[in-house]
């Protein structure tokens, strides 16, 4: 039944158990739909053939409604109307609330391409590889204008904004191919701004990663990286120190525990800190991105609101490349040999 | 109800269109009428333009690849074809023609209440069309008619124009508003309640208020956009703490309710022309009356759900879900009204009355799919895909298309004093009407598959489904040029119609075709509602101005 | 001139005065609604912008002069006074009395726009201005710059108003010199004065938002 | 001013030009106090909810007796009044939106609620104040 009604609607296979249910409420819709537009229809049709006019001087009755004709002509499409609501908005708000052990990916859309960042360093271009059956959370940013992201297979779409974070989440089913398109028009190159999601076995997409971090990390090691403009092929870890190094952060930040004029980034990841109103933070990525950009709002106690602020100063994709970079300042990384990447840190979603 | 002598003699004499002679005394008028008519000429050729547009449009997605132009000049024509069929066609042309015409006709007034504001609306459209044209030559905007913010405030295509445009026909819309609104509180002739008001009246009135609640918002974010675009103050741009997504809702507070706009002065038709054609009154007159107001109530609440994937919290996409479902709650009513009118009718099925059942078709179709895409999980896969564009292709476009060609056809005898040819007018309306389906049933199917708007080039597997849409395109073209030809000769060789060629009950009837110069001799008195048929209609030539 | 009569006065398609200034009162009442919602699009941009970035928009009102700002409060204030005093001569016929009272109307509205003019100088010698023109060293906040774009913007659309209103008064001031108006028939006074009124009910809320929180 | 508010729909104004004088001078006077509360520092959110207090009290009696909404029934009252709806509507939705978010949706801002601390706070011995970044 699944199967007939999808391809009846030319709807494309369903990737994720969601893209299965919300199926499920379109196939109740366009029932429900079909059946009462059919009948208001087919009522017409036998009022215009049964009350024809037979004459030219023909006269009718004057009709008034009974109350409780109104009350059904209302509430009947009500009840219909706020059950879809009642079963969809459940659905969305699973969409928008990603599970806690969800792998996070960075999404930068720019005109017109799609960047992905995976957790320890590796980073691809329009071909997003993802491990079946586990969830993945998208952190998405843009670089110039509104871009969506949109896996028809998934029935998942998300825009992605300049200058700020949206999130979506969806777990694979099984291994293979999807297309992935941009949805928002973003110039001339919109319609081919088209990517590709790779679902792999999970197994297959461990050892993928650790290959890729293998290569991203003996990359680093032959080749010092060209300082120009960030290249897709290095890590966004390495990107956010030579970043933070042209911005100048080491000036009043350390990366080995000292104190200096500001806290010290060792660790300083998921550290609770005690701020100078009293109250505590957690340092996640948007603390610290906030940070960067009204460092005056929360100033950890014992220093002086001293920092200038970013905000316009650091592209959000370079702000992502630093915050990515101090979460990888762990005691327990920087002392392991080089050829390991950093060890992957679940982000609790909020 | 053929013509007879004295009708001819009626349409004889110095009616509207021939007390007055010279170009003159058409640019200076004040008449309602003839403001309503300079209507009718302008926004028929706006709709002959934005036609062509679509019609490249269509050619072009003939082929996934490039078929007969660039993806720029691509982008510009999908701009142009919504600027132009928006702002100068559908949110003008009902009110602005058949509003003009026949709204002060319904309440038994001479004009509306400020006949000197109401011409200036059509030199407000010319300008607004003037300067929007001026952007269209000098490159044309290539943003999409929604103009998003940071794509709209860094391209390089001259968009200013075409903003700018748009506010100052924003402008003639609200006042078109505020004297429809006035017209109809002070106006009314003495007995006419507002619970006898014809619902035509009713659906207009609700469409003014939201002209001029709603549009004043869109105007100031077109400047804010302007500005941005110009200067560079930065109130929408991420770089400097601006929120594109602000605009958006800015945006969508207007535009939202602007589709009421265009679709309510439809609804507006409908009811008359049903009334009409099935003889009878209609059933539930005060819930097909208050659903107007409703809708330009609720209309107001529900722009969100355009904006369930920009980023928009759950919780707004909440609230903004569940009052859509309220909206079309009020179309429901309406069309259970409309459908229950034609029991115990007597019903004639000539042009107009083909035409609004083909209104119901896409309105009760086109309705259904709002309701699907308001549903919240659903909508993320709909969203900016061609299965929204067929939606409101089908509720806005064809919808209110098969109104206002119902409208010309029904009150072209009133309005000109001559019939049109009966056959040919059935012809155009079948093909206008089913190449409609033909053009837009594909394009549902290619959301589904899964194809986004604004694609200029697309995967092969959409092909199939596209040439069938632009076939269908085709046949609408060719009904609107049947529907033209047989319209344009009845005014030359089109028999005398007679003042009530329908033996129609509405109050508009009780006019000469066409109307004197001054509507009505003395002040009508209104004893009770329209569309009472329990009495035999009087026979056409015998109508006089007793209401 | 002679106060024309009430026949002349009366549109064709009018059935007597009164309705007529009914209804041109409610013309103008919408109007004046539709001005309410083209500044609320910039209230709704200041609501926003402000939750966000409230602790930028609180330093960036104190470079504001809040001492100008409540002068020119109070200027506006007294010119509605004097507007509205010169409806109510209007309407008893003593036109001259009338006409002097939109004469200070119109001197308070000038003295509104000189006094912003001082403030306007005053920010664009310190860069304190909207958007990439921001250049106030002193204050480096997010969003301080977007205090300024709208502070700018609030002010500019207002001042236009102001000017507007300011053309409308004097026309209506000739007409009433040259006794255009009578007992019968003040409606364009009326309907002038309370566009008037309107600029002042839209500052009375810029001068909260912007001065003083 | 009590029997004016039923008796006339006319402007008739049976009233003096003293009412205009008397309201402008309570107007004055809010102005004084709406300034006075500002030069008071009230603490957050006080100053916030003061200031508009007052500013819609003001704009009400503009509203009602200059622009004489107290005389006019009607129609012109409701227009006004379902004007004002839409405002509450727009600003009250799209603020919503800010405020409910997914945080990092928003740009980059400090939390409302936590404000800078005040500028008594102790300060700790620390190195000269290092130039900004770069």
């Amino acid at each position: 039944m699944n199967e007939l009604l999808r391809q009846l609607l030319f709807l494309p296979e369903q990737g994720t158990a969601y893209a299965r249910s919300v199926d499920q409420l379109h196939y109740f819709i366009v029932l429900t739909t079909m059946i009462g537009a059919a009948a208001v229809f087919t009522t017409l049709v036998a009022f215009v053939i049964v009350y024809r006019r037979r004459h030219a001087a023909q006269t009718t009755p004057h009709v008034e409604p009974k109350p409780i004709h109104e009350v059904l002509f209302v509430g009947v499409p009500l009840v219909l109307f706020l059950t879809w609501f009642a079963i969809g908005f459940p659905q969305y708000v699973e969409l928008q609330t990603p599970p806690k052990d969800a792998m996070d990916v960075y999404v930068q859309g720019k005109k017109w391409m799609w960047k992905f960042a995976y957790p320890g360093g590796p980073n691809s271009t329009d071909v997003l590889r993802v491990p079946a059956g586990r969830p993945v959370r998208l952190l998405m940013t843009s670089r110039d204008v509104i871009h969506s992201f949109y896996v028809p297979a998934f029935r998942l779409k998300q825009d992605v904004v300049p200058g700020r974070y949206t999130q979506t989440w969806f777990r694979a089913t099984a291994p293979g191919r999807h297309q992935l398109f941009c949805a928002e028009f973003c110039g001339t190159g919109h319609s081919a701004m088209l990517g590709e999601v790779v679902v792999m076995p999970a197994a297959e997409f461990d050892a993928w990663l650790a290959d890729q971090r293998r290569g991203v990390v003996a990359a680093q090691d032959s080749a010092p990286v060209p300082s120009e403009d960030i290249d897709v092929r290095t890590s966004l870890v390495e990107q956010g120190r030579r970043l933070a190094a042209e911005y100048g952060c080491f000036k009043c930040h350390t990366v080995d525990g000292t104190q200096h004029i500001g806290p010290s980034w060792l660790d300083l990841y998921e550290r609770r800190e005690r701020l100078d109103g009293g109250k505590t933070v957690v340092a996640d990525e948007g603390y610290l991105t906030r940070s960067i950009m009204d460092p005056r709002a929360d100033v950890v106690a014992g220093f002086q609101p001293v920092m200038p602020t970013f905000q316009g100063r650091i592209p959000a994709p370079e702000v992502a490349a630093i915050v990515e970079f101090m979460k990888s300042l762990r005691t327990d990384v920087v002392r392991a040999p080089p050829s390991q990447g950093p060890v992957y840190v679940p982000v609790p979603s909020k | 109800m053929s013509p007879s002598p004295a009708s001819e003699a009626v349409y004889n004499r110095p009616n509207y269109l021939t007390a007055d002679r010279g170009v003159r005394s058409w640019l200076t008028t004040r008449d309602h009428k003839r403001i309503g008519v300079m209507f009718l000429v302008l926004t028929a050729a706006a709709l002959a333009l934005g036609g062509f547009f679509a019609l490249l449009i269509r050619i072009e997605l003939l082929t996934p690849g490039p078929t007969i132009m660039d993806a720029m000049t691509y982008n510009r024509m999908f701009t142009l074809h919504g600027v132009v069929m928006i702002f100068l066609f559908m949110i003008p042309a009902i009110p602005g023609i058949f509003g003009n015409f026949f709204l002060p006709l319904m309440i038994g007034a001479q004009d509306v209440a400020f006949p000197r504001i109401n011409l200036a609306t059509v030199y407000l459209y010319l300008l607004g069309a003037a300067i929007a044209v001026y952007g269209m030559v000098h490159g044309g905007a290539d943003t999409g008619w929604t103009f998003y913010t940071p794509y709209s405030t860094t391209t390089t295509t001259k968009v200013a124009p075409i903003l700018l445009g748009a506010f100052v026909l924003g402008l003639g819309s609200i006042l078109t508003g505020i004297n429809f609104i006035v017209t109809t509180h002070t106006l009314r002739a003495p007995g006419l309640t507002w619970h006898r008001l014809p619902l035509f009246v009713w659906a207009i009135y609700a469409t003014s208020v939201i002209q001029v609640l709603a549009t004043p918002v869109l105007g100031m974010t077109l400047l804010l956009v302007t500005v941005e675009n110009v200067f560079g103050f930065g109130i929408f741009d991420p770089a400097r703490g601006g929120d594109p997504i602000l605009f958006q809702h800015l945006f969508w507070f207007y535009s939202h309710p602007a589709v009421y706009i265009m679709v309510l002065p439809a609804m507006a038709v409908v009811s008359e022309v049903i009334q009409t054609f099935a003889r009878k009154n209609m059933f539930g007159y005060k819930a097909v009356a208050y659903s107007s107001l409703g809708i330009a109530f609720v209309g107001f609440f529900v722009w969100g759900h355009h904006l369930f994937t920009s980023g928009q919290s759950a919780f707004d996409s909440g609230v903004f879900g569940v009052l859509s479902m309220f909206v079309g709650l009020f179309t429901a009513v309406k069309v259970f009204n409309w459908t229950a009118t034609l029991y115990k009718g007597a019903i004639q099925v000539s042009a107009p009355f083909v035409y609004i059942v083909g209104f119901l078709f896409y309105l009760v179709f086109g309705g259904m799919t709002g309701i699907a895409l308001a549903t919240v999980s659903l909508d993320v896969h709909w969203q900016d895909t061609y299965f929204v564009v067929a939606h409101f292709h089908f509720v806005m476009a064809a919808g209110t298309v098969m109104a206002f060609l119902a409208a010309l056809h029904y009150w072209w005898p009133k309005m000109f004093g001559k019939t049109y040819a009966e056959r040919p007018a059935l012809v155009g309306g079948f093909l206008v009407i089913f190449g409609f389906a033909a053009t837009f049933v594909p394009q549902f199917l290619l959301g589904n598959m899964g194809m986004p708007r604004r694609y200029y080039s697309y995967p092969e597997r959409f092909w199939p489904l596209n040439v069938a849409s632009t076939a269908g395109a085709s046949l609408v073209a060719i009904g609107f040029l049947i529907v033209l030809v047989n319209l344009v000769v009845s005014l030359a060789w089109g028999r005398v119609a007679g003042p009530n060629p329908w033996g129609s009950k509405g109050y508009e009837w009780n006019t000469p075709s066409p109307p004197d110069k001054e509507n009505f001799p003395g002040t009508p008195v209104f004893t009770h509602g329209p569309h009472e048929y329990q009495e035999p209609v009087p026979a056409a030539a015998e109508v006089t101005h007793a209401a | 001139m002679q106060p024309e009569t009430q026949a002349a006065r009366l549109a064709h398609h009018f059935p007597d005065l009164r309705t007529q200034e009914n209804a041109a009162r409610l013309g103008m009442w919408l109007f004046l609604a539709t001005e309410v919602l083209l500044f609320t699009a910039l209230f709704t941009a200041y609501s926003v912008y402000r939750y966000l970035f409230v602790h930028a928009f609180d330093e960036a009102s104190r470079l504001m002069h809040t001492g100008l700002g409540a002068a020119n409060t109070l200027v506006l204030l007294t010119s509605s006074l004097t507007a509205a005093l010169a409806v109510y001569y209007a309407r008893r016929g003593q036109a001259r009395r009338s006409a002097v009272l939109l004469a200070a109307t119109l001197a308070f509205a000038a003295t509104f726009m000189v006094i912003k003019a001082f403030e306007y100088g005053h920010h664009f010698h310190e860069g304190q201005l909207p958007g990439r023109f921001y250049t106030y060293p002193e204050l480096q906040l997010p969003g301080a710059s977007m205090f300024f774009t709208l502070y700018f913007l609030m002010t500019g659309v207002h001042g236009l108003h102001v000017l507007i209103g300011m053309g409308v008064l004097a026309f209506l001031m000739v007409r009433t010199l040259r006794g255009g108006y009578s007992t019968a028939y003040s409606t364009p006074v009326e309907l002038g004065v309370l566009y008037w009124h309107l600029v002042d009910l839209i500052w009375i809320f810029l001068f909260p938002l912007l001065y003083l929180i | 001013m009590a029997e004016g508010s039923h008796a006339r729909a006319e402007h008739g104004a049976d009233h003096g030009p003293g009412r205009y004088v008397v309201v402008w001078v309570v107007l004055v006077v809010f102005t004084a106090l709406t300034y006075s509360a500002w030069r008071l520092n009230l603490p957050e959110p006080w100053h916030v909810l003061v200031a508009l207090a007052i500013a819609v009290v003001k704009a009400g009696l503009v509203a009602l007796f200059f622009m004489e909404l107290w005389d006019h029934k009607g129609a012109t009252r409701l227009v006004f009044a379902s004007s004002l709806v839409f405002v509450a509507l727009l600003i009250g939705l799209v603020v919503a939106d800010s405020a409910t978010r997914f945080p990092l949706a928003n740009p980059p801002h400090e939390g409302t609620l936590q404000r800078e601390p005040p500028l008594g706070a102790v300060p700790l011995p620390l190195p000269a104040m290092a130039p900004g970044a770069r």
